[in-house]
């Protein structure tokens, strides 16, 4: 146990202790050797976390320290719960974020703020590993704020472009509206449970006998959870957050905005699983809110030309899937694709960087083209990537999505099931679309492009093998496979198993053959329309709502924003100015206004005075006199 | 182990040193000052193990007076004289214009703050409070903006108004004590263990009350009481607005918890709605203002707003954790608004002004400013790992479970932890972010990290281990309770 | 009627003569010269009440330092009428109201307590009554607050009289308060 | 001396309401002062009657207090008329109406 | 008082109070009639005779033997002298002050007792003291009368109606109000070493040892503080002949400037029995020989300390004029700047000393 405590505070430390390290003595220690500690330093937290992996059997709680006492009986600790759900994220978070160092390694190469980068995105790896391993609520709204934190640092990196500094900033604040529904939650099941500690809450609903007070607090905390998570995984109506932070540099988008932090929301709504089950409806809401998401934005993701905006818009969709499936009671599933996602969008955002970095940051998909002969190996990478998100079998992809549409398919939902394929063939759609125009037709930019070098291109090579191979941790069953990650995590949450029978293997032979259709008639269609790119896209006024986001971010910008800074000016020029300050200085000039009236009475002459100090003495002495 | 003498050392060490600096030459006054500062903050630290500790004399006639040091009070006391020495120290370079009258006013400042703090008599208690204002109004006064004049008298009249209404109230309390007992005593403890025993009558008990909490409300300040203090942070030198946020403003929070509830908690307890929504429109309004400010001072003395109505919301929510939460937030939000204040007062030094639009990108040439700055103002928007979270956490959660008013007040307060980012995030992009066009500013010397590297330690170790103050004071904060819940068994 | 009290009568006509003169003589001289003599008379009084101590204090500070100082400022600034301006009689009305009143109440109170007007007793035959003895004993023990208040103000006054005349010379070849050539 | 209270109270009222018309209806500052020594003199006397009435010494010392209250009031006042008279060339008191010299 | 009247009252006159009548009455006659009849005319010869002596001439010695009689026919002259009043003067106040002059003068020797207690060799029935007037009040009669000598100054310079007399009257006042206030302070030095405001009790309190060793600084304040009170040179600022023509009486003539004259005297004599009397041990014969253990029998020999007391008088008369032709006259603010910045902080700090020394001495 003791080496356990000493893993775990290893894995977390590390990381920090590189943060300050890399901050402090950054500049003076060159490139070479922040690049070399960084990605030394994650090597070590990775390899700690497997050692944790490996030690831990089924779960265990490692307690640091008290945190905050909050009364007599109840107490935040620092402590860590080590269980297959934490664990699994906690593996992912640090190997793809030990191979997103490696390759930011190449990629940052020359910024003046090299040290600064990898302190941000060490601090990233800690705080995300509190998110993960912590055993409180709150110590999970540690690392919950503290990704948000890095998330706005990072993508605010290059400052000196005021937009990026925006984005940040909408970033930070739109995720602390999900982090308000966070606290507001914590606060509800501190008022039904006492505790904030994950394993009593869990217990405590195990043993059940809620009150309907409790229940009532128990749903309003559902609610709230639905809204942190919404905020930290851009789920609709929170999404808007996640597009502008492409703003920061490529392996940030890969490491925070695709494969990790986003994914946050859904390890908590896993992690609290039996919770939303007490409370039925807040499930559908989920469900809805994914499904939702999910198509809203492959549509979007159609019309954009920058390629870190469609990979963005493709995450919000795959996050879109993740909770439509937690939604419909199956976190295995979401978490298996969360796993998936974390591998192949990781590397379609690395392979992005790549091209970008090959172009000198040029982003825009018409500005590109033909590059597979320049970049040979991000080329086949990306094939793997694309192939993978398009779910074209067997890649992983299309094991963890398939996992998803048989879920949806099975659930009777028509509307949810209509949503999910319909995003299987766009997300096939606008990846076949991004592929073909940044690496097939004519070069439209005006640099040449280079390979990158070998840190990049190393790591992209290892997520494109991860990418293809990672659906064989959760094979089904059906097809004769072994649900190895279904039954690591069947101690945690709870999902139906998928029974064995013909019927069933008929039916997901049926999806699989559907979906895989959808996947190839999506990439073919682009194949077809962006073969021979001229520079016109679809034009039609429909498509402009797609265009534009739906208008969401103008509405959002004109219903809130405009209101509250109006609603600011008012109450600084209104009611502090006008009202306030208004009445208090109208008292003053009253009282001035008094005075100069009263002012008459002085008129300098002592004698005068002293006839009124008689007159007073006459009135005193006449009421003493009456008074007696 | 210390005795009493302790206290009585402690309450006259700052007229001694107020003295000292007063009477040093002009050149030594400045260092003079820092070094009583720094030895009257060693003397505080001493204490740190005390729990209680009273000391009571008589004065002459019957005319007693005791000093009563807690942890309520001894971990303000610490604070002030923190910020004091910092403050200070700040100021050498920046004062050249009669500095001993200056640091001497300082020091007196301390005095009186911390007489305050140490008094058990009511009295006593108002007449530091009242006398605290007289040093404040010079510091300003003399060493203030352009529109200083107007700022020192619209502080005066304020604070002046509502301590005459406390004096109402205290006297009522007094005469209602004689007529009662038959003696006379203004001492703290006396009169709550009366008025526990037998309660006063609730008709007078209530007017009593707001007497008091006027007087608190408008230094704290609480909406709609707040508005001279805008003006007041833009028109004080730097060390004056560190001390007036740091320091003065808790003066108010301090009194509701020592004073005002305790001594009429059932009132408190009626009001509690009705004060409750005051803090939280003070919460909101603050944020919001604070947000469209161009004035950096103005923006921070409108967030100090905000951040105090969190604190109130606290204490009139009337639960253990909100009062623990709101203690160590007072504290936080000392340490954070003043560190505010003097990186403000850093950056117009070198440049002379506030304006917001005339900074930018100031990541780029002042780095080391930059981060602190950055630490500072997450520990403002309360990100968990500082300071500000323990504190506004323990606020929330322990409102919530308030049994005296609507935990829909916490909600709103919530929407208020949303808009703190707004408003504080607004400010680091408007002076870190962007383009930089301020390429000749100096970053911090050693004078600086002086003061900033406690100044960063302090918002992480309170952020990551604070029970070295949450221990003392729920203690503390658990008896008070204790006594009110006999209160109600009854 | 006793010769005691004829000299007292004769003294308190005196007294109230020359304090009308004192009140209503044009020039502050005559004013002083009078007052000086009202003093007198009035030190007088004090003998005949058998206060020695104060008759003495009477003349010595009244008369010996007070008044001198007065004679010593109208010396100084040795006025003609015009600089002493006219004397108004608006106030008639209101002073005799006073004295009506006034003397309504004392009238008054000698009907309701009639023992006011019952003489004096005399002074016994051992008292220390009047001496500088008794006086000083009182003053150091039972008043001694009222007497350290008399010093303190007398040092405020000396302070702010100081103030008062205090007078940069600009002229640089006077020092030491004499001319120099 | 066989006089009652109220003779001596009487005299001291006298000689006060003397003082007192003197003070209302001078208008140089001297004669001003002159009479308020008036009025303290005709107080004195009313603290020595009722010293002697009692035959203790406090109405005594009320007249030492008295007359240092005397003694200032006119060394104050008259270096006020000096000053006075310095600005104005006279001690007209309807001239000295102003705060400001 | 009250007693006294009251013994006239009744008309039942023995002896002993035809006696007593006759003691009061001799002692009036006597002193009156020392000082004006006798001291006054005599200072007057005394001065020119000194004067010359030490500006080594005669001096007055044509008239009587020695100049005798010089005094009286002066006197004569001022009293046949036409009474001349310029016309600008004040007329009241005029002939008013030097009258206020004399008065204060007279008066104020009426409380200098002038030897022991007696019977007069066995004529009283009981001692009785050799004073005019006994008050219990002592020395503090005598200031305050001499303080009213200003009064004469003031008015006579005010009421002249010249520039210079206005001058000499202001110095003068001034220069007496603020030496009073250094001779007054120098006495209560005095008193606390006597215990006493009654001269006599000072005066027996002083037979062991004089009060001029113990306050020997005492003293030295008193000394100058009674030429300055008495404007006698080297503090006769107020009559300087070469600034101020005559000061103070530069208008006044015949019986009038006679007056004045004479009232200089009659308090030179007053200030020198005060000095006698606070400092010199007043009748007693030596300093560390009072008359009683010289082993004469005092009740007979009653008059000798009182001899021996205007013997030490007249010493002191002499030494008023030896003084004056002596020693220069001071400079006005030189005489201001003596009596505030170093009399008054000097008899302040020995009160303060001796006080201090006398408590521990008896404390125990």
């Amino acid at each position: 146990m003791a080496d356990l405590k000493l893993l775990a505070a290893l894995c977390v430390l590390i990381p920090l202790v590189g943060s300050t390290l890399w901050f402090w003595l950054g500049a003076r220690f060159g490139e070479k050797v922040v690049s070399i500690g960084a990605v030394t330093f994650l090597v070590a937290s990775f390899l700690c976390m497997l050692g944790m992996f490996f030690g831990v059997h089924e779960a265990a709680r490692v307690d640091f320290f008290e945190w905050i006492r909050i009364s007599s009986n109840a107490s935040v600790h620092f402590s860590f719960l080590l269980d297959p759900l934490s664990l699994t994220l906690g593996l992912i978070v640090t190997g793809v974020g030990s191979l997103i160092h490696v390759y930011a390694t190449g990629y940052m190469k020359g910024d003046p703020s090299f040290g600064r980068f990898f302190s941000y995105l060490n601090l990233f790896i800690f705080s995300m590993l509190m998110l993960v391993l912590s055993d409180s609520l709150v110590g999970l709204f540690l690392g919950w704020e503290g990704v948000g934190l890095c998330s706005y640092l990072l993508i605010s990196f290059w400052f000196s472009e005021e937009a990026n500094a925006i984005a940040g900033k909408k970033a930070f604040v739109v995720n602390r509206i999900g982090d308000f529904g966070f606290l507001i939650a914590i606060f509800a099941l501190f008022q039904v449970f006492g505790t904030v500690s994950i394993p009593d809450i869990l217990s405590a609903i195990h043993l059940g006998n809620l009150t309907a007070d409790q229940m009532f607090w128990s749903k309003i905390a559902c609610f709230g959870l639905i809204l942190g998570a919404s905020g930290k995984s851009a789920q609709i109506p929170l999404h808007i957050w996640l597009p502008d932070a492409m703003a920061g540099p490529t392996p940030v988008s890969a490491l925070i905005h695709a494969a990790t932090m986003v994914t946050a929301g859904v390890y908590l709504i896993c992690r609290l699983q039996p919770l939303f089950l007490l409370n039925g409806g807040s499930l559908e809401i989920i469900a809805y809110m994914g499904g939702l998401t999910a198509l809203f934005a492959a549509s979007v993701a159609i019309f954009q030309n920058d390629i870190k905006k469609v990979l963005a818009y493709s995450t919000i969709s795959q996050l879109g899937y993740m909770f439509l499936a937690v939604g419909l009671g199956a976190p295995v599933a979401a978490y298996f694709h969360l796993m998936t996602h974390a591998f192949f969008k990781a590397l379609l955002f690395l392979g992005a960087g790549s091209v970008i970095h090959g172009l000198h940051h040029e982003q825009n998909m018409h500005k590109m083209g033909g590059l597979r002969k320049q970049m040979p190996i991000t080329f086949w990478a990306m094939t793997v990537g694309v192939l993978a998100i398009a779910g074209i079998p067997p890649l992983s992809g299309f094991v963890s999505k398939d996992e998803i549409l048989h879920t949806v398919s099975t659930s009777g939902r028509t509307a949810l099931s209509v949503m999910a394929f319909l995003t299987a063939f766009m997300t096939a759609f606008y990846m076949g679309r991004l592929w073909v125009l940044t690496f097939f037709g004519k070069f439209r930019g005006h640099h040449e492009a280079d390979e990158s070098p070998l840190s990049m291109t190393f790591v992209l090579v290892t997520l494109a093998i991860l990418s293809a191979l990672g659906g064989l941790l959760n094979w089904p069953e059906l097809w004769g496979g072994h649900e190895l990650l279904n039954e690591f995590l069947s101690s945690v949450v709870v999902q139906k198993k998928i029974e064995i029978s013909s019927e069933a293997f008929h039916h997901s032979l049926l999806l699989a053959g559907f979906s895989s259709l959808l996947g190839l008639a999506g990439l073919g269609l682009a194949w077809l329309r962006y073969r021979n790119f001229s520079g016109k896209e679809f034009e039609a006024p429909v498509f402009n709502l797609f265009k534009k986001k739906y208008y969401i971010d103008e509405l959002y910008d004109i219903a809130i924003v405009r209101n509250l800074k109006q609603i600011g000016w008012i109450l600084w020029k209104g009611v502090d100015g006008l009202c306030i300050d208004g009445f208090l200085n109208g008292l003053g000039t009253g009282t001035t206004r008094l005075a100069n009236r009263l002012r008459g009475m002085q008129t300098g002459l002592a004698q005068q005075y002293a006839v009124w100090v008689w007159i007073g003495f006459l009135l005193l002495l006449f009421g003493a006199w009456t008074v007696r | 182990m210390l005795n009493e003498n302790y206290l009585l050392v402690l309450f006259l060490f700052p007229f001694f040193s107020t003295l000292i600096v007063a009477l040093s030459r002009h050149r030594a006054a400045a260092w003079v000052s820092v070094a009583m500062a720094f030895a009257f903050f060693v003397l505080t630290l001493i204490g740190f193990q005390v729990h209680e500790l009273r000391y009571s004399a008589t004065w002459f006639g019957n005319l007693k007076y005791g000093l009563y040091l807690d942890s309520y009070s001894y971990f303000l006391i610490l604070l002030s004289a923190f910020l004091t020495l910092i403050s200070l120290f700040y100021s050498v370079r920046v004062i050249k214009e009669k500095v001993a009258a200056y640091h001497a006013l300082f020091h007196a400042l301390q005095a009186t703050v911390v007489g305050s703090l140490l008094c058990d008599d009511l009295v006593f208690f108002y007449i530091f409070w009242e006398a605290m204002l007289i040093p404040m109004y010079f510091i300003i006064g003399i060493w203030g903006g352009p529109r200083r004049k107007y700022a020192t008298l619209k502080f005066f009249l304020f604070t002046f108004a509502g301590s005459l209404l406390m004096l109402i109230g205290l006297i009522t309390t007094y005469v209602i004590y004689f007529q009662q007992t038959g003696t006379w005593s203004a001492s703290f403890q006396t009169l709550r263990d009366y008025f526990h025993m037998n309660p006063m009558n609730f008709e007078i008990q209530k007017w009593i009350f707001l007497s008091f909490v006027l007087s608190f409300a408008i230094k704290i300040p609480l909406f709609p009481f707040h508005t001279w203090l805008p003006d007041a942070h833009v028109e004080a030198p730097t060390a004056g607005s560190v001390i007036l946020a740091g320091v003065l403003l808790k003066m108010g929070t301090y009194g509701l918890m020592r004073f005002a509830i305790p001594l009429f908690h059932e009132s408190a307890e009626y009001f509690a709605g009705a004060l409750c929504f005051l803090s939280v429109v003070g919460i909101i309004l603050g944020a919001l203002v604070a947000w469209r400010q161009t004035d950096i001072k103005k923006l921070i003395a409108y967030s100090s707003v905000s951040h105090l109505g969190f604190i109130t919301l606290g204490i009139f929510m009337m639960t253990e954790a909100g009062w623990n939460g709101a203690y160590l937030q007072m504290l936080n939000h000392g340490l954070s608004t003043g560190a505010l204040f003097l990186l403000v007062g850093f950056l117009y030094d070198q440049t002379h002004t506030r304006d917001i639009q005339a900074y930018g990108g100031l990541a780029k040439s002042l780095p080391w400013f930059a981060l602190v700055t950055v630490i500072i103002a997450l520990s403002s928007i309360a990100l968990p790992g500082t300071n500000g979270f323990v504190g506004e956490f323990l606020i929330l959660l322990g409102s919530f479970q308030s049994k005296v008013a609507s935990n829909g007040w916490v909600i709103l307060a919530g929407v208020g932890v949303i808009l703190g980012a707004v408003y504080m995030l607004h400010l680091v992009q408007k002076l870190l972010y962007g383009k930089s066009h301020s390429e000749k500013l100096k970053d911090f010397g050693w004078r600086e990290w002086v003061f900033y590297v406690p100044l960063v330690i302090l918002v992480f170790a309170i952020g990551i281990f604070p029970e070295w103050i949450l221990g003392p004071v729920r203690e503390k904060t658990t008896a008070m309770f204790n006594l009110f819940s006999t209160f109600a068994a009854r | 009627m006793e010769n005691s009290q004829i000299v007292f009568f004769i003294f308190s006509a005196l007294i109230l003569v020359t304090a009308g003169l004192v009140a209503f003589r044009p020039r502050p001289v005559e004013s002083a010269m009078w007052l000086i003599l009202n003093f007198f008379l009035t030190a007088g009084l004090y003998v005949l009440l058998g206060s020695h101590f104060v008759a003495v204090i009477q003349v010595l500070v009244y008369a010996g330092a007070i008044m001198v100082l007065f004679v010593f400022v109208i010396l100084l600034l040795n006025l003609d009428p015009r600089e002493l301006g006219t004397d108004s009689s608006v106030s008639w009305g209101s002073l005799i109201l006073f004295v009506a009143f006034l003397s309504f109440i004392l009238l008054s109170l000698h009907v309701t307590t009639p023992e006011l007007l019952e003489k004096m007793p005399p002074i016994k035959a051992g008292s220390t009554f009047g001496t500088v003895e008794a006086l000083s004993k009182t003053l150091l023990t039972d008043y001694i607050f009222g007497f350290e208040m008399a010093g303190v103000i007398l040092l405020l006054a000396i302070m702010g009289v100081g103030l008062l005349a205090y007078r940069k010379i600009n002229n640089p070849r006077i020092v030491n308060g004499s001319e120099r050539p | 001396m066989n006089v009652s209270i109220a003779h001596l109270l009487f005299l001291s009222f006298g000689v006060f309401c003397i003082g007192g018309a003197g003070f209302l209806m001078r208008r140089n500052a001297l004669s001003l002062l002159i009479c308020l020594e008036l009025m303290l003199s005709a107080v004195n006397i009313a603290f020595v009657s009722f010293s002697r009435l009692h035959q203790n010494e406090s109405g005594n010392l009320l007249y030492f207090l008295v007359i240092t209250v005397a003694a200032c009031e006119s060394a104050v006042g008259l270096a006020l008329i000096l000053n006075f008279f310095r600005l104005k060339k006279n001690i007209r008191l309807d001239e000295a109406t102003t705060l400001k010299g | 008082m009250e007693e006294r009247l009251t013994r006239l009252e009744s008309l039942n006159i023995d002896r002993e109070t035809i006696i007593s009548i006759a003691f009061f009455a001799g002692k009036i006659l006597f002193i009156f009639g020392l000082l004006f009849g006798f001291i006054a005319p005599m200072m007057v010869w005394v001065e020119r005779r000194v004067c010359g002596l030490i500006q080594d001439r005669y001096g007055p010695n044509r008239v009587g033997p020695f100049g005798l009689l010089q005094t009286m026919a002066d006197g004569i002259k001022l009293l046949l002298k036409e009474d001349l009043r310029p016309t600008e003067v004040h007329p009241g106040f005029f002939i008013l002050a030097p009258i206020l002059a004399v008065i204060p003068a007279a008066m104020g020797f009426a409380a200098i007792p002038f030897g022991p207690e007696t019977t007069l060799g066995g004529i009283l029935r009981e001692p009785q003291r050799l004073q005019i007037a006994n008050l219990n009040v002592g020395f503090l009669y005598v200031l305050a009368i001499g303080s009213l000598g200003v009064y004469s100054v003031a008015l006579a310079g005010w009421a002249s109606n010249n520039k210079y007399t206005v001058l000499g009257a202001l110095r003068a006042s001034a220069q007496m109000i603020s030496y009073e206030l250094a001779a007054g302070l120098s006495i209560v030095t005095v008193v606390i070493l006597s215990g006493s405001v009654d001269l006599v009790k000072i005066v027996e309190s002083q037979k062991s040892v004089w009060n001029i060793f113990p306050g020997f600084l005492a003293f030295l304040v008193f000394l100058p503080a009674i030429f300055a009170e008495t404007n006698r040179t080297p503090f006769d600022l107020a009559e300087s002949e070469a600034e101020l023509v005559a000061g103070f009486h530069t208008e006044y003539s015949g019986m009038k400037f006679g007056l004045f004259f004479l009232a200089e005297y009659v308090n030179m004599a007053t200030v020198s029995a005060m000095a006698v009397l606070l400092f010199f041990g007043g009748w007693e014969l030596l300093p560390w020989l009072p008359w009683a253990k010289t082993g004469l029998n005092m009740d007979t020999l009653w008059f000798l300390p009182t001899i021996w007391f205007f013997v030490k008088l007249a010493f002191f008369l002499f030494f008023f004029v030896w003084i004056r032709w002596t020693v220069p006259r001071f400079r006005y603010d030189q005489l201001m700047a003596l009596g505030w910045k170093t009399l008054i902080p000097i008899s302040l700090f020995n009160m303060a000393a001796t006080t201090t020394i006398l408590v521990f001495q008896k404390m125990p």
